[in-house]
């Protein structure tokens, strides 16, 4: 069977497509979808990480064949899977006994992110029966020609009030790059102080080599900003997964007590990125702003 | 006027028109009832279907309009570039699907069912005249999009309601009311 | 194919074309003797004046096409004068410009740089004679536009290079080259 090409709608059903090799299911992806949808798999028996490794190797091989449309298939993929992670971890949780009111929150999310994967397979579905019927109707070809010239010889005398300049104007305005419409409230005329966890981390890191162990309350006694406080929250835990730090704890919502566990050769440098990069652009960006600004 | 004077009559109005043109339109021009107009006109979509003319009357998009029948396609279309649009992607169709369901929508929404940003094919598909913005909406002040009737012309459909039935493509949710709700807008 | 299917194949192309079509045109698509072909025209055109159909098919400028018959010339006129306005709209008008600026120009570049279909707004001025058409573009087929004499005169000058230069219209944007990328070719 020939590969579509990129202009080609592919309507799910019939396309050759990624299958799933697992233990207990072995077809093509949208198959299983459709069996979880209709919970004839129980997803939290479905082995995503196989799914991942087996789709990865499916869009390294369609890559090297030079087919187009791997990345609209690959993020269609990142789109279910996603789901289908938070579905299995919905899933997890011990939702056997009802027994408060955050369970019953438990079962309602878990059935959204259920709900959420069944609409976006029917949008999929009524996407190939909108490629299909467009196709049927596009053999049909619609009378629509100009008037008869007898008639169009009736039409009254057009108004005509432009000057050539007037006109060039109207030109310059049809020609002039439409900007893409904002899709939500812009925000970004609201000015916050950058803030990088990093340099939290660092700044921490520093202290309490310096000072021995302190409370997360002394190391956030000077912070000015709700922002930062939560930024040396985040920079502590990035800590501890770094093993930089150890906490200690009485008791329940006793001090919390932070002390330094690494060596002094440690640098920030080998935290995550997962926030610096953000950070660092936000930090761009807003000193742009600031330059405009001033 | 004779029945079959009415029916002509229609018939040399229809000739001229390069858009659909509604029942009640045309029984302003013959000056006639718009349930006379309105059978006549069945009347005559049923004859040329009876003789097998290479022409057929049609109700798309709120209106009456000639169309060559599709069996003569291949021939016709050596004659009419016109309406040999490109097809749409896969992600445009879905895109269009979710927007003909949730009209009117904004991107921000169409995304978030889709997963993926749709600023891009929003945007062909307002070029190819699909789809069309409907103001904005009033909380987020995100600009909406809706179907055009162009839309319900190449679908072959009189109206948005028209549109194939969501549910049976929701599978084991015996609840759809609960999926609009969490997620708003109905969904036909 | 039997005789009715083959006069039925050409009742569907000439119901959809705009302009008339000769014998050996339409002998040629059909795959028939032109003699044949002329002989089934004949005989449609017979046929639809016998029935006192709405429309005749008129062999015109060594042509044929559809035209809605004189005798409903009255209730055509009253539709077409109705809602007709003496004025361009603003699509019209920004559509006309682009054709203008950019001619010959099919119409799927003007949609591209206008963002929205321009099918019918086209039509209108073609209808309005302020444009027509210039052939097609040899790598997509499609048919290009171009302003008319009429459009000159109206606008008051002697000859397109006579527009008034438009980059200075352009805030920041001096070579239109960059729009053009912007936009690509012909999309068909």
């Amino acid at each position: 069977m020939a590969l579509p090409s990129e202009e080609l709608p592919e309507p799910a059903p019939g396309r050759p497509g990624f299958e799933v090799r697992l233990e207990n299911f072995t077809g093509p992806f949208d198959l299983l979808l459709g069996l979880i949808a209709k919970r004839r798999l129980d997803v939290t028996e479905v082995a995503l990480a196989t799914v991942t490794d087996d789709f990865i190797a499916y869009i390294r091989a369609l890559r090297a064949k030079g087919e187009d449309w791997a990345l609209d298939e690959a993020s269609e993929f990142l789109v279910i899977a996603a789901t289908l992670l938070d579905l299995k971890a919905a899933r997890l949780l011990p939702a056997g006994e009802v027994e408060d009111e955050e369970d019953v929150a438990r079962l309602e999310a878990r059935d959204l992110l259920f709900a959420r994967l069944l609409q976006y397979k029917a949008f999929k579905e009524i996407a190939g029966i909108f490629g299909q019927t467009l196709e049927a109707e596009g053999r049909r070809y619609p009378r629509s020609v100009s008037l008869e010239p007898a008639f169009a010889a009736l039409l009254p005398e057009l108004v005509w009030r432009h000057t050539p300049e007037q006109f060039a104007a109207l030109a310059a305005g049809a020609f002039a790059p439409r900007e893409a419409p904002p899709s939500e409230v812009g925000i970004e005329h609201l000015h916050a102080p950058p803030v990088s966890v990093r340099e939290q981390a660092e700044l921490l890191g520093v202290r309490l080599r310096a000072s021995g162990p302190l409370s997360f309350r002394a190391l956030t006694s000077d912070a000015d900003s709700r922002l930062l406080v939560v930024a040396r929250f985040l920079a502590l835990l990035e800590l501890f997964r770094d093993r930089a730090v150890a906490f200690e704890q009485a008791g329940p919502l006793a001090e919390l007590s932070v002390r330094w566990t690494a060596g002094e050769g440690w640098t920030a440098e080998r935290l995550s990125e997962e926030y610096e990069d953000e950070a660092s652009g936000d930090a761009q960006s807003l000193a742009g702003e600031e330059q405009h600004a001033g | 006027m004779q029945d079959d004077r009415r029916a002509a009559a229609l018939e040399a109005v229809l000739m001229v028109v390069d858009e659909p043109i509604g029942t009640a339109e045309l029984a302003a021009t013959l000056e006639l009832a718009e349930p006379e107009v309105e059978g006549l006109l069945r009347a005559l979509a049923a004859e040329y279907d009876a003789a097998g003319r290479g022409f057929e009357l049609r109700r798309i998009a709120g209106g009456w309009r000639f169309y060559s029948r599709p069996e003569f396609a291949d021939i016709v279309s050596r004659h009419v570039l016109e309406g040999q649009t490109a097809r749409l992607t896969q992600a445009a169709l879905e895109t269009l699907a979710v927007i003909a369901y949730r009209q009117p929508v904004g991107r921000a929404r169409i995304a978030a069912i889709r997963g993926v940003n749709v600023d891009s094919v929003v945007k062909t598909l307002v070029t190819r005249g699909l789809v069309e913005e409907a103001g904005t909406d009033p909380e987020s002040g995100a600009i909406l999009y809706r179907t055009t009737s162009y839309f319900l012309e190449r679908l072959g459909i009189g109206s948005v309601a028209e549109l194939p039935r969501i549910s049976p493509h929701l599978p084991g949710l015996e609840a759809i009311a609960d999926i609009e709700g969490a997620y708003g807008g109905p969904a036909g």
